[in-house]
Order: C-alpha cells, then structure tokens, then sequence
C-alpha cells in the first residue's frame, strides 16, 4: 500500500490542501456546491465576479451551445458590495475553504476601491479579472501589456493580499501581458478566460445570445489554454493558475506539467456538479497509480521536443 | 447537505411514443423519484451535445423507483433522447428547480399547451390526492397531438381539450377553453382558494395569467430559458422578476421555474424597462 | 418549381462562381481532390502555402487530437517557388478554378519576392499568411497591426493583383489588424488561421506533437472565427473570407450572415473529401428552401440584437 | 477521376473477437471491396474521435461485398469502433494508400508483429493465388494473442509462430523466427527474387530490414504515423525517405504506407540527420 499522496500545492506563498479550485463563475458563492458536497475539501473556491455597483446581467438567452462547449453572456450578475458583504461573504468564510474573489471593474478606480475593501476582510486571495471591457477604449483591460500593467500595479498598491491576474486569450502574446501583470507585483496569473465568440441561429438570422457575443468556454479551448500556460511558464517567473476546459484528473495532470501550480474547473463543473470535489480524489489516485509522491513534482515538469 | 446525489445514472426503462411528435421516457432514477415534487424537473445528458436538456417530471413511479419525461423533437439534443432504448443509459441531475406551490388551494385550475403540458400530470395527480379540486385545460395543435389523455382525465375532476384545427371538445386556444369553462365550476372557491396553473408558449401564460387576474385568481407560470447548470450556479437562466424596488434577474431553474405570475415581467413588458 | 438560385460573390471585383473555397493546407494543390471532383465546381482553390525555397516541414507526429477539433504543426512544408513553378502552377491553372495561392515567409522581403513573381503568372489572388513567426521577434506579423500593415503595403507595392490578407486570431483586436490591412490596401482579409495550441501525452509527459505547439482548427474554433468575422465586419470596410470550423450549410450561411463574402473548408474537408464541392450543391439547396434568390444577399444579413 | 466516392457508407456485418484483445469487423462497402489491393488502408470515423482511425485492410470477401479490419484497444477511437455491433453503420474512406508491390518476385516471406500482422492476410492471399511460395512467421507477446491462425496457415507455404513468453513455435522475437527458418527454404529462389514484407513495430521492422539487407532479399516495410486525412492533402503523415541528394519527408498515407525498407530512414537515423 503506498503512501498517501501529498496533494498539497503552493501558489506564491500560499498553500492550497490541493490543486483543485472551481472557477469563477461557475460556482457562484459557494452555496449551491455547499448542498452536495463540502466547500473545504477543495484547494480552493473563485467566488462570482464581484462590481461594487450591483449588476443585473445581460438579458437572456445568456447562453449558447457550441462544439465541445458554450458561450455564456451572463454579464457579470452580482449584487454588489454592500449585499454580499452582508450576505454572502459571512457565509463563505465560516465554510473554512480558501477564498478567491474575483472582482471586476469599468475602469481602474473600481479596481482599486473594491481591493482596498477586500484588503480589511478575511478574504484570502484578490483575483482581478482583466476581460471586462474598459470604458475608456472599449478594449479588455487584459488585451494589451499596459492595460494589464497599470490595474494590476494601481491594486496592487492598496493591497498587501495575494493577488492573482486573470488574463483573457485575446491578446497578441499571453507571455507579455503575463510579464506585464509579473512586472507589476502580480502574485500569480489565472489564464485563461473565455474567449469572445459568437452563435448564429441562422433561421431568424440572429446571434443566439441577446448580447450578440459571448464566451467560449469548455473542452473546446483546452489546447489553447494548455499552450498559454506552458509559454508563460516558459517566459515568465511567476506563478500560474491554469483554467480552461478541464474536465477530467488526465486533463489536470496535462495543465500542471504544462506549468500551473493549481487549476480552475469552470464549464465542466456546470455538468457534473460534483466534478471538483471528485477531481480531488481522482488526483489522488492518480498520482499513487503513477508513483508521484507529491504533486507539486508535477508542476512544469513537461519535457518538450 | 442533500443526501442524494444531484448526479445520477439512470436507465431507460421504457420509451413510448405518445403521439406521432413526442414520446415518453421512463427512467430508473430511486433516489431522484423518491425526491421529486410536482413541477421541478431534470437535467438530461445526451450523446449530441456539449450542455445537458432541461426537461419537466412527467411522472413518477414509486413502484418502479422511476420517473418520466416527455418530449418532442427540437434539435439535436431531444432528437438524440428520443433515441434512447431499454437498457440505455444516461446522466441524469436533479430533481431541479422550485415547483408548483399548490397547498394552500381549494381547486387548481391546470392549464397547459405545446409541450408545457408535461409539466402538469404530476400536478393534477398530488392536488387530487390532497382532496382538491381539479380542473385541466389542454391546448394541442391538432388532434392527432393530444398525449396522456388517461392521465389528464384520471388526474382532472374537468378535463377540457382545445385544439387549434378542431377536432377536441373546443376549436380555439386554451384561453377559449377557459372561457368555455362552466362559471359555477370556476365559483366553487373564494377566487384566492384558486390556483391556476399555466405551462406553455410565453403568450399563452400571459394571456391565462390575465385572464386568472380578471377572475382573481392566483396564477403561477412554469417558465422556460436556456440553462448551461440546471442547478443554479451558472446564472445564464435569467428571467425578469418584480421587486419592492423594481426588478432583478432570478433564475428559471433555481428560484422558479414555477413563479408567481405577478412577479413575472414578460418580455414585451421587459423591453420597456431596459436599462 | 424555384428558379436556380444565383449562388456567385463578388470578393473585391473578384466574381467566383459561388463562395466555397478549399482553405490552404487543406486541399495540398488541387490533386487529390481532383481525382474525386472537378475543380472547377468550386468557388476557388486555396492552394497550400508556398515559400521561396523549399520547406521541408517538421518532423511527426504533425497532428494531434482535439475536442472537437485537430493540431497540425506541418511546418507549411512545400517544394518551393521553382519546383511549384514547374510541377504545380501549370497542373493547377489547367483546372478551370479560380486559383488563390497561399505565400509564407521569415521576413517581409520574402513575401515581397513571392508576391512579385506571383505577380507575373496567371494565379487569380494572391493571399498572405501572416501566422508565420517573424524571424526578428519570433511573434506571427499578424499579431500587432503594424506587422500586418508593413507585409500588406510591401506586398501591395509590387502586385496588382487581387490580395487577400490571412489574419491570425491570436490578437489583441481583429478589427485592428485587419483596419491595418485594409489601410494598406489590402483586397480582403481571410480570418481566421488555427489558434496556437497544445496537447499534451500525460504518460509520457511530452507535447503530443514533435514541434510541441500545433495550430488548432475544426468545429472548436467556429464561434470564434464566426465573432471575429462579424466584429470586423462591423468595424472594416473590406470584404471578408469567413474561415474556422465550417463543416456543414448552415456553417457556412451563418459565416455569410456574419459578413463574410466566401467562405473557406479546411479541417472539414480532411475528414469528409467532397465536403467542399457537397457544400456546394447544399448551398443552393438551401437558398431555394428559405426563398433566397441570391447567395449574395445573405451577406452581413445578420440581425443583431 | 475515380469512379467510386472516397466516402462510404459502411454497415457492420459481423464483429468477431480474434483475442482477449482483439476483434475483426466485417463491414458491407462493395466498391472498396472491389478496389482494395493488399497493403492498403482504409480510415474509418467512430462516434467519439474528431478524426478517423486508420487500420489495414485485413481482409475481403467479394461474395459478401465486404472488407474486414483488425484491431485492438489502444484509446478512445479504437475502445469505440470494438463496440460495434451489427447493423451498426459508421463512414469509411478508402480504400487508401500504395501497397505491398510483390508481383515481381517468386516469394515473400511476410513478417508481423503485434497489431502489424492485420497487414498481411490479403498480400500473402494474393501472394498464394500467384503461385509465389509464401512463408510467414508472426510474432505475438504471449500464445492467448495469437490471431486469425487458420487464415495466415491457409494462405502460408509455410508459417512460424513466435512468442515472446513461449507457447509457440519459436520463443523470442520474430528475428529469432527469422533465423530459426530452415536456411533452404530461403534459398530457393534468387536473393533478389524474394521479398520479405514487414508490418510491426519500428524497432522490429528496422531489424527485419536488415536481416533482409544481409540475405540479399528485397524488404518493404508498411509505416505507421498519426494522420489527419490519409490521402495525401494535408501532409501530416511525414515520414523521412532518402532521395537523390537526401532525404525528404514523404506521406504516410499516401507514398505509403508500404515503403522500400531501403528508402526509409528510420527515427534513431533521422535524429542525425535532423536540419
Ligand atoms: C424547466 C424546463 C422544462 C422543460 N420541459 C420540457 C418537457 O417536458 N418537454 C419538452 O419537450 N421540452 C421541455 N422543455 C424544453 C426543452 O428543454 C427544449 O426543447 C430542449 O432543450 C431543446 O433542445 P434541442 O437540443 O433539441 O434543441 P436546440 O434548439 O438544438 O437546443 C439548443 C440549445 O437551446 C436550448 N433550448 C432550446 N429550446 C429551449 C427551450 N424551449 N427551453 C430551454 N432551453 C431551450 C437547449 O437546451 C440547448 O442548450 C423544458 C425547458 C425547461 C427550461
Ligand atoms: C496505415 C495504418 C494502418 C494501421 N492498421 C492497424 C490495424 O490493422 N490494426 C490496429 O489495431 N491498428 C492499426 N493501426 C494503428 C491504429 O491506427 C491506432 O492504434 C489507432 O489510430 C489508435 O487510435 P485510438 O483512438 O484508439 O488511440 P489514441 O492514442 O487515443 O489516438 C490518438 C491519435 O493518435 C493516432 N494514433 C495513435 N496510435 C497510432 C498509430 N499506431 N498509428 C497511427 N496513428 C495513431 C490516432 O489515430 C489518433 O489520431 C494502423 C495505423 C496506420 C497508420
Ligand atoms: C457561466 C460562466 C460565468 C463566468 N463568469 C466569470 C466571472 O464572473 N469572472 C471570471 O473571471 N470568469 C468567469 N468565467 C470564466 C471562467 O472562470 C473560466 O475562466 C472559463 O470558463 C474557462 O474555463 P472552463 O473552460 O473550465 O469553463 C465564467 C465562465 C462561465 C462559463
Ligand atoms: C493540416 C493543415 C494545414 C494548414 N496549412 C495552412 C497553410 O499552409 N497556410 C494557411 O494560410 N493556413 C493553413 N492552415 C489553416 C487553414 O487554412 C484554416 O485557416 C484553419 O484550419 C481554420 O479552418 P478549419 O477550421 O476549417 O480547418 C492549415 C490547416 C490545417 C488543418
Ligand atoms: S442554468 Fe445555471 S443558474 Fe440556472
Ligand atoms: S494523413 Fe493527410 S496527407 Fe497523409
């Protein structure tokens, strides 16, 4: 019988029981999980985007079916600042799992002001997603290095949590807007986000989602995310969340020797409700069927060509 | 914490066809049949595509530890679902979503049309055998479209069969079939001690959620919207609901997709009070 | 019985007898397809790429499997402009098929070479590919649009032929890069080429690929290349040729919905050989169902929301 | 231009299991049927793969209009294409390829190795039916996997069964087949008048090549790659070839899949030469 695994993984400094976090978005705050399984025996939970305004989303259809995925357009729904201080936050530090707030903005200021609040909670770790598009250009704050650059050094200024950058794929070179988010005193990058895609239904010859485009998502973009997790490992010295299309405990082992130090589970999460708890103790297995002691052996230890 | 599972593997039992556009699945699914209430429904994966389909609880079988769903073919995830055979077998979540709210009713007034009609023998079923009275109105599109007749007229004190090209009791929508409804049925009750409830094409639940105003009636509608979960996490199922203060989006498969006809804001209503 | 519907497009003053295309390096020159039907049945014939000396490609394995799609890494392998001068242009030009050469090269100069030669044959359109690395940086010239304005305005020096820029989706803004191409006069963007990617053998811990990245293509990247037609479609005037997944007519209408002037089969044809000259034959079946007299007043149809 | 489409539709006749590990499916495709010549390919799409799976031509029975192909489970596609079951239907292109070129010699000595001997039933069938002495030895890891035996006894002057954990013929490996074959059989015809036709492993196939350079006899191997297409567009297939003034990568599916063992330049070989 062989030991059991060390599941344990470190993203700059903070240690994860695991590597395994559901991605946000497709976990809400927690609660519907809660039901079926508990939050702690993840490595962590990326909690729904948060806006210090409430946002009420996009109108729907908010979500559309695509070859080995989806798009979704939900708009980033959330209720604020003050409701889910109130209402949601309490409730996710009582259920003893580490906490990752994604947070989202229309301009740096909203950047700032939600992570100098965040800075006063028990929130564990600042993720700041840089898709959402920027008023000032209409651009996604992550599409250019000194978008990236200049949010993540303005958050980073008010904050001495850890924080992770959240990159979108649509950029020309992930290595630099991850250089970028490194220059600027990121803690560690989250690549990848969706990717800005469309459906057409093509008998009323109307874009399936109300808001025309939406975000790929799932399976299908699991060779790009791969490959940006691994050139960023290659080019830049910071440490990686690797996200997209995970599905199964192979798919996991493949991101981290590709170069991540933990994963997000989004799309695949949405159907099988179970499937980050349950990646969990496939990694386990894994790791004893294939003699790995420690999972952290894992992490960039692809050899390539 | 559930004690089920919200994932299960179930096995296709039977499939019946139950007019020449829809059949009818049973499932082995015990702890999901066990479980289940009047109005919620269940996830269905399938070999086509990438999401699983959202489909209502046609019935339960405790005998038989199953359930059922019915459904006609739309694309490619219902075409490949009615293709499913005995021994078959497929993912399953739920049971999903906050049902038909039905006890407080003296008599519940079932109105269905298109494939909403599924969502209702369940319906009939436990309001009859909570002593209420029962009174179901069904639109079809033609005769040969009505399904689960035996049902409806075991379930239903009143059974009442509309069909747009003839052919049932009444030629019409189900609105004339409520209205061919004899009064002294629909007076049995205080208005508030009546329940109506309406599944089907958005219109339809609109115009049956006015006529059940004028009555003054309680009205609930069982919506329906492209889901990615089923189970709430997601929040693509938005449907526009009243507050004190307005209105936000609730989910259709979380906090509905039974609502309170009141709350809901219709689309054509909805464009109006875009931001 | 429905009058034949008129299934031509015009791609900037070019007529093509309807609007599918064999995209490059998916049809090799012609040949293969040839045995199985008759070129000339097609819109045109994107013909493989072609260097000035010749490539001999990168060693195997050169494809891998993805969710709902492939990686190649071919390594535009080619026998280079004088053995395709000699055994490929006479055989191709020989077909009757609107012919559209594919040009890579490591620097603008090879284009610029490629372009002036072209320039002298009776080759129909010349379109460049811009997914090369650039020898200076190392990044694709079509990842920054000044890359794609300073190979498009060389190019457009020295011929006067029809020119067809083939952009890159892994970009900040495909509406900047092809706002570039057009501005340097470009005839019109071909979008999109294979989105780097990779996939990786867990058991070996190796890329599955022998050049360890790979481009991918298929059904995965349609919701993609079907947004980035349409975004440029709204934002550029220059007519569009709508590549990425396209497998069936539906496909196809939803890219001509979209903005795209003709469309391009690749991975699609891999798999299914007639599927470009079926297209064909479905297309106009498909016209005449839902009334549409002219292929081309589907064009930019889309109704957004 | 061919007269048949590349593209067929196949319905599964038959699917037999050969071994613990392996099974031949005989599916109905009259015009591949017809054309097929030993050594040939066919790529067939399965329901979980996004491209096809090429596997030999094993076999074909012009009375059934049919051809037959081998295979075991290596991942998803094959798993998949062993579930078949009759009256299944699955597209094929085919039939694929360059073969075995063998009507110019008086004997060829077939030579296999795991999934590689489905390569060799039709050339040494063919090869039998043109009065060329055939001689077979065949290498299996254990006796359990040994396959289609009655065939390859049928269709072999002589066969030589080698396995690697014993119970055969031979224990070993197939060179040491090679090299336990009665030195007269091998002289019975001029060196250059015998082809050794190999189908298995690299490692092996490059011994056996080498074993043929030291004979003198003619040696063809049939290659293996991943494949995109499997015939000839999109050049994903490479592998290395001598030429005149070097070496060149050629298709798989297409120059190939049966190469003059001369030719190739083997993967260990290949490093040196690399660019
Ligand atoms: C709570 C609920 C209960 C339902 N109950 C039934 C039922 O009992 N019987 C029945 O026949 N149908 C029912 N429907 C509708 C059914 O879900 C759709 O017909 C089905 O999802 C269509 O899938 P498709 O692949 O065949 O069609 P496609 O059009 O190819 O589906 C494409 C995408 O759109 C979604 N979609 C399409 N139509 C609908 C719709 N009307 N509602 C929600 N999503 C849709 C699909 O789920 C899928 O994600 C119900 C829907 C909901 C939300
Ligand atoms: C010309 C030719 C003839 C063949 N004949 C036979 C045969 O008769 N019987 C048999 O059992 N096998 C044969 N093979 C090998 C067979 O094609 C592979 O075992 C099969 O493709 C594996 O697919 P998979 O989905 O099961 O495995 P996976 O490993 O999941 O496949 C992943 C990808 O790699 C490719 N791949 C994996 N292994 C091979 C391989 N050895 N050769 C080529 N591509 C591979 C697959 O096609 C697929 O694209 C032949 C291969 C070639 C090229
Ligand atoms: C329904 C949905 C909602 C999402 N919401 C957010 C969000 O609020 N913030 C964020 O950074 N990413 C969001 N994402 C992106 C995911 O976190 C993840 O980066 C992406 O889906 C790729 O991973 P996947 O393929 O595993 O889903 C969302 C994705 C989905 C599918
Ligand atoms: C095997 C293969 C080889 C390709 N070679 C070229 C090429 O030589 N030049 C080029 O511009 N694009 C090349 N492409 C990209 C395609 O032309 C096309 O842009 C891309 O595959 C997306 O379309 P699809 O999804 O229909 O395949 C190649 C694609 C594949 C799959
Ligand atoms: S479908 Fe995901 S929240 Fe309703
Ligand atoms: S597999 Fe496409 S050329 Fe050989």
């Amino acid at each position: 019988m062989l030991a059991k695994p060390d599941l344990t993984t470190a993203v700059a400094g903070l240690t994860l029981p695991n590597p395994i976090i559901p991605a946000s978005g497709c976990a809400g705050y927690g609660r519907e999980f809660a039901r079926h399984f508990e939050l702690r025996l993840l490595g962590g939970l990326a909690a729904k985007a948060l806006s210090l305004e409430p946002r009420r989303g996009n109108p729907p259809p908010r979500v559309a079916e695509a070859a080995s995925g989806m798009l979704n357009a939900v708009g980033l729904q959330n209720p604020g600042w003050d409701l889910w201080v109130r209402d949601e936050l309490p409730w996710m530090l009582e259920q003893g799992v580490t906490l990752i707030q994604n947070i989202v903005g229309h301009q740096v200021d909203d950047y700032v002001e939600l992570a100098r609040r965040l800075d006063t909670t028990a929130v564990d770790v600042i993720e700041i997603n840089l898709s959402c598009p920027n008023v000032a250009d209409g651009m996604s704050f992550g599409a250019e290095p000194a978008g990236v650059e200049t949010v993540t050094a303005a958050v980073r200024a008010v904050t001495s949590k850890p924080l992770w950058v959240k990159l979108t794929p649509q950029t020309a070179s992930i290595a630099a807007t991850a250089a970028a988010a490194a220059r600027a005193g990121a803690d560690a990058v989250s690549l990848i986000n969706t990717i800005p895609a469309m459906v057409i239904d093509v008998e009323s010859r109307r874009p399936v989602l109300r808001n025309n485009t939406g975000g790929l998502s799932g399976p299908a973009i699991r060779p790009v995310a791969l490959r940006m997790v691994n050139e960023v490992y290659r080019s830049v010295a910071i440490p990686i969340v690797g996200i997209g299309g995970i599905e199964t405990v192979e798919d996991v082992v493949a991101f981290l020797l590709a170069g991540a130090s933990a994963v997000q589970i989004g799309t695949a999460a949405l159907i099988h409700p179970t499937r980050p708890v349950d990646l969990v103790s496939d990694l386990a297995d894994w790791c004893r069927d294939h003699g790995v002691a420690r999972v952290s052996d894992l992490i960039g230890a692809l050899e390539l060509w | 914490m559930d004690t089920g599972r919200l994932e299960q593997t179930a096995l296709v039992l039977t499939n019946v066809r139950l007019s020449p556009v829809a059949v009818l699945l049973e499932l082995r699914l015990p702890e999901m049949a066990a479980a289940a209430r009047p109005g919620q429904f269940v996830m269905l994966a399938n070999r086509r595509s990438y999401l699983r389909r959202p489909l209502a609880i046609c019935g339960v079988n405790h005998d038989r530890r199953s359930l059922s769903v019915a459904m006609e073919a739309k694309g490619a995830g219902t075409r490949d679902l009615m293709e499913l055979a005995h021994g078959d077998r497929i993912t399953v979540l739920g049971p999903l979503g906050r049902g038909w709210r039905f006890s407080d009713f003296d008599a519940v007034i079932a109105v269905g049309g298109g494939t909403g009609v599924y969502a209702l023998p369940t319906l009939l079923e436990a309001a009859q055998a909570a002593r209420q009275n029962t009174i179901c109105v069904l639109g079809f599109r033609e005769r040969s479209r009505l399904v689960l007749e035996d049902r409806f007229r075991a379930a239903a004190d009143t059974l009442l069969l509309v069909s747009e090209l003839g052919g049932l009791d009444v030629t019409g929508n189900v609105l004339d079939g409520l209205r061919a409804l004899d009064p002294r049925l629909l007076q049995r009750h205080a208005p508030e001690r009546t329940l109506v409830a309406c599944c089907g094409p958005a219109p339809m639940m609109r115009a049956v959620a006015d006529w059940a105003a004028q009555q003054g009636f309680a009205c609930q509608v069982s919506l329906e919207e492209r889901m990615a979960c089923g189970f709430g996490v997601c929040r693509t199922c938005a449907c526009r609901v009243r507050t004190d203060d307005g209105w936000t989006y609730e989910r259709v498969c979380h906090e509905g997709p039974v609502f309170d006809a009141a709350d809901v804001i219709w689309e054509e209503d909805g464009d109006a009070c875009e931001a």
